[in-house]
């Protein structure tokens, strides 16, 4: 049954990637790197029960408190930076 | 038992593209950011192999707890190196682009081939 | 008796969240325009964490692992609505407008 | 079973490394280098390496992220040109996949416990770890004792690489900009970033304290704690603005973190040779030599922690510091 769980949440990992690699906007990119992030934890954690070592969820742990920092530091890079260029994408 | 010896394989390979996709990083873009993560790539695919190689069937981490006494672990000795690898790379990538930044100050261009024919 | 219920309705909730994660997921690469995205992300984020969390402790029974899980489901909880506001605050304040103009861009823009 | 799990996420790396190699635009690089980075440790934890997944966990989500942005904040966001250097390094990259997939039919198959990695060395240090050492985590032991002139060496590398940075960009050499202006003010017209993540910060530095003192049971070390708790204090200073962190933490102290971190692994070193044993031989350390080969590990990890926490957080300062654009 943890089996049905993790391979729903490898699904949607792909379509996370899916959307990180479509765009169109830098938005998405950030938008499915969370995604993406928050999968890897609870995929994590699912793993941990599957694999019958309770004990390793500290990397799920650290995975659940530092993820923030990086979507902050983004949004401090588009907050510093205003030229505009990381708007929109035209390529 | 000759599939799963085949999906066996498939670690090293991905190592292999993997790698190769970032030394293609490294010799083939003129952007000096995009070397540097292409290195990283590089980097990360020895890691793949190194971890690949720890595994050991019906294996478990090696943290040997109570009631463990007949169980399988994996190797941990390229855990120990590639744990330690990990930190160092993130240090020396710092390296790497500071040295990009100074060059962007002195040259304004992070782009090569603008800074051999700045030269 | 009991430990057959709280077995199954374990599981229920695992069923569950594993079904939110590829509503989200489907919802973030289908939908158009970015804050039709972000919203189907985040809102089935926090559902899908509280949904496959409990059942996860269901199982684990009365450990420190219980305890970790909570700590990481109480963190989740916190960080993903943060982190969506800050995107949407970036994306706002950028300029990009939450229109219905967007909606063909779904379709058009995946040039990369 | 786990097979499963390991072809999806490999063949989603290949996938995630031809992006960040086609896309133009840097930052987007960036961003699908933390996926990247979340794939790999997502493979390493299924592989069996908890403290490897733990390490880059802890460096690639938060530390790395923010060096890269903090680099291209001062130099450039695009690619000036889109093509590669053409077919040569295609044919030559190609050529060497092929050499090295070939290669590996001659491998022992993944898993294989006959492959002579496995014969040598580690099943001695699965065996003597709980007789010499007696910690349940034999990465630990391995890393803090057995292999300690290994770590040794790989903390004065990141000291030196340390150096480095603050040697190239630390040095500020005339502000063309007024300083007000360059810092950056931090996140401060945010407010639920803002109490969020100030709720955050205490748990993230306790659990690097955690993990640098549980490193003997569980996964953890030195190495991650460090990481985790300069994450932490990164996160501050994407809060309050760069000046406020560095008030809270001065760069005197950062240095003094990294020179009394790598001293106190070399000074134990040193004590041992004067207690009468072999440079990092922990065992005369105490009266019992596992109590010793403990006591050892504990210093040593406790000096690891505070070189990478100190190192980590002083490159990251002197990235934040630089004039934006000059």
């Amino acid at each position: 049954m943890y089996l049905v769980v993790s391979l729903a949440i490898l699904v949607t990992m792909v379509l996370a990637l899916v959307r990180a690699l479509r765009g169109p906007t830098v938005y998405d990119r950030v938008l499915a790197v969370n995604m993406f992030g928050t999968k890897t934890v609870l995929l994590l954690s699912v793993i941990a029960f599957l694999l019958g070592r309770p004990d390793f969820l500290d990397l799920a742990l650290a995975y659940a408190l530092i993820n923030l920092v990086g979507i902050l530091a983004v949004l401090e890079f588009f907050q510093n930076n205003t030229r505009g260029t990381a708007e929109h994408e035209h390529d | 038992m000759s599939l799963l010896e085949l999906l066996g394989y498939f670690n090293y390979w991905v190592f292999a593209i993997v790698l190769s996709i970032g030394l293609y990083t490294v010799i083939a873009k003129v952007n000096l950011v995009k070397k540097l993560i292409g290195l990283s790539i590089f980097q990360s695919a020895v890691f793949l192999m190194y971890i690949t190689m720890d595994k050991v069937e019906g294996g478990t981490a090696p943290i040997i707890q109570k009631g463990m006494e007949n169980q399988v672990f994996s190797n941990p000795l390229p855990q120990v190196l590639i744990l330690t690898a990990i930190v160092v790379g993130v240090s020396t990538l710092a390296l790497g682009l500071a040295i990009v930044v100074r060059i962007n100050e002195s040259y304004g261009t992070i782009e090569e081939d603008e800074i051999l024919d700045a030269d | 008796m009991i430990d057959l219920a709280l077995d199954s309705l374990s599981w229920v909730l695992l069923c569950l969240g594993g079904i939110f994660v590829l509503i989200g997921g489907v919802g973030a690469l289908r939908l158009p325009g970015f804050y039709t995205r972000l919203h189907a992300a985040s809102l089935t984020d926090s559902m899908a964490t509280i949904l496959i969390f409990t059942g996860i402790m269901l199982q684990a029974g009365f450990t420190l692992a219980t305890l970790k899980l909570l700590a990481i489901m109480v963190f989740l909880l916190l960080t993903g609505p943060t982190a969506s506001y800050a995107l949407a605050n970036a994306a706002l304040q950028s300029g990009l407008k939450p229109d219905a103009d967007q909606l063909g861009e779904n379709t058009a823009g995946d040039a990369s | 079973m786990i097979i499963v799990f390991a072809l999806f996420l490999l063949s989603l790396l290949v996938v995630t490394a031809l992006a960040i190699v086609r896309t133009e635009n840097l930052f987007v690089a960036v961003m699908l280098t933390s996926i990247f980075s979340l794939l790999m440790a997502a493979n390493f934890f299924i592989l069996d390496a908890a403290d490897v997944a733990l390490t880059e966990a802890a460096v690639g989500a938060g530390v790395t992220t923010v060096i890269f942005l903090g680099a291209l904040a001062l130099t450039a966001e695009r690619e000036k040109y889109a093509a590669g250097g053409g077919r040569v390094a295609v044919v030559v990259v190609a050529i060497l996949a092929a050499l090295i997939i070939y290669a590996t039919f001659d491998k022992p198959r993944l898993g294989d416990p006959d492959a002579p990695v496995h014969q040598h060395l580690a099943p001695w240090y699965l065996e003597k770890t709980p007789e010499l050492v007696d910690i349940p985590n034999v990465v630990t032991a391995v890393l803090g004792s057995f292999r300690g002139y290994d770590t040794l060496g790989e903390v004065f590398v990141v000291f030196v690489a340390c150096i480095g940075v603050l040697f190239i960009l630390g040095v500020q050499p005339e502000h063309k900009l007024p300083p007000t202006a360059s810092i950056s003010a931090g996140l401060k017209h945010h407010l639920i970033p803002q109490v969020v993540g100030r709720l955050l910060i205490p748990f993230i530095i306790l659990f690097g304290l955690y993990v640098q003192f549980h490193g003997e049971y569980g996964p953890g070390g030195g190495f991650q704690a460090g990481a985790l708790i300069a994450t932490g204090i990164i996160l501050y200073a994407l809060l309050e603005g760069e000046e406020e962190a560095l008030r809270a933490i001065p760069r005197s102290v950062l240095m003094g973190l990294v020179i009394g971190g790598a001293c106190l692994y070399g000074g134990v070193g040193l004590l041992c040779i004067l207690l009468g044993g072999n440079f990092l031989d922990y065992s005369v350390l105490a009266a019992d030599p596992v109590t010793g080969q403990q006591v050892g590990i504990l210093l040593i990890e406790a000096g690891v922690g505070m070189a990478v926490c100190g190192a980590l957080l002083s490159i990251f300062h002197a990235f934040a510091a630089r004039t934006i654009r000059p």
